[in-house]
């Protein structure tokens, strides 16, 4: 039942957080993750920058890994997310979920990614190629949408 | 109490935080946001659109109506755009 | 739009497969992947024998991934099946989709692993530590009820 | 038309792969599942709940009143337990 929440300013290794949900632990038979890259935006973005507010990020993620527990029987939840100048091709954020069957590893880390999209603090502000610096990256009706599906 | 602003709400106020002294007629958040507009231009921009402005007070989400009596930190910030 | 289909007696490694889907393609902004493990049943199990139908097992994941494909507008997708004796805590199954976003990337995933339990021609068998010779295991309602989801 | 058997069918049967050559009258999957009960006791054991075994022609699903026809391979299995 371990949870690991970090805000780290560095990239992360995928497989070795897969590897610690799972490794020496028979009973799990499901591990879904998710990764989420910068994209380059049909090559105009240079990099996104990441802001956070420090100490509620941890907090909301913690309070969101919370809620997935309450609602799902899963094992362990890692969720990694990352801040400050984030190159196209970078992983920005990572969600892994073990658990005895496939349906609650997936609804839990969907979950997690959807919540995470609309209440953790996080913003992005664009950078784009020419030099210029670009708009504070709005939120969309659509992470708002996929909301509903939890209800 | 302490204020903190992120993203364009920080770029606009022009700072990232400051400590506030309301008078004591701003009850709620919707009371301090509508008394931060009158304390200058660059409050006036940050906070025109005061409905889209999230709150979290002492690290929590908060709706508008939500009172501000006990807050020792009160954020505001655009819609979250992580992930 | 590359699809990776294997099956396959040795084990894989999951982080090549992802980064063959990621790296060098700054248009991939989610990345979805499921892996399933033998589990050990309480300590009552020493393996899994995985049999299959060479042949139609490729064709029919070939067929999942089409129709995956035709409901939603992902990048790439990998799926790798292992067959013959596999041990507890080992991988037997990885499925990994790549797109633009993750909506897409979380349905499409999810729908292959559902549709490759109930339709890739695949038998698992136990195999117990007492050193008996377990059942075939047994096809579960909850699977062929996880597929009406996608009707 | 080759037959070939999977799981606990192929256990059963107590072979991986045959020729057969039933009869004309034999003309949906359904009709080979009857006729091959009567080829003997492995046979009747391995169709007795005729109805759970899947059938794939020519390495695709098929349901039991389809057409044996065109068949070249068709082949009878438990319900698919993989992932």
């Amino acid at each position: 039942m371990s949870t690991v929440i970090r805000i780290q300013r560095e990239d992360f290794d995928p497989q070795a957080e897969a590897d610690a949900l799972t490794k020496g632990r028979p009973d799990v038979g499901a591990l879904t993750t998710f990764t989420g890259f910068c994209r380059h935006e049909e090559g105009a973005l240079s990099a996104l920058e990441l802001e956070h507010y420090p100490g509620m990020a941890e907090k909301e993620l913690q309070r969101i890994v919370d809620e997935a527990r309450k609602r799902w029987p899963v094992q362990g939840i890692t969720v990694l997310h990352r801040y400050g100048k984030i190159m196209p091709g970078e992983r920005i954020v990572f969600v892994a979920v073990s658990g005895g069957h496939r349906g609650e590893a997936f609804a839990a880390c969907e979950f997690i990614m959807d919540f995470l999209k609309t209440s953790a603090p996080f913003w992005k502000r664009e950078h784009k190629v020419d030099g210029s610096q670009g708009e504070w990256v709005e939120a969309k009706d659509a992470d708002d949408k996929a909301l509903e599906r939890w209800k | 109490m302490k204020a903190v602003y992120f993203a364009w709400v920080r770029e606009r106020v022009g700072k990232p935080e400051e400590i506030l002294t309301p008078p004591a007629s701003v009850i709620t958040v919707a009371d301090l946001i509508a008394w931060l507009k009158g304390q200058g231009e660059e409050y006036a921009y940050a906070f025109e659109n005061g409905h889209v402005i999230r709150v979290a007070i002492d690290q929590t989400h908060v709706k508008h109506d939500a009172l501000i009596a006990d807050a020792r930190e009160i954020a505001f910030f655009p819609p979250m755009t992580g992930g």
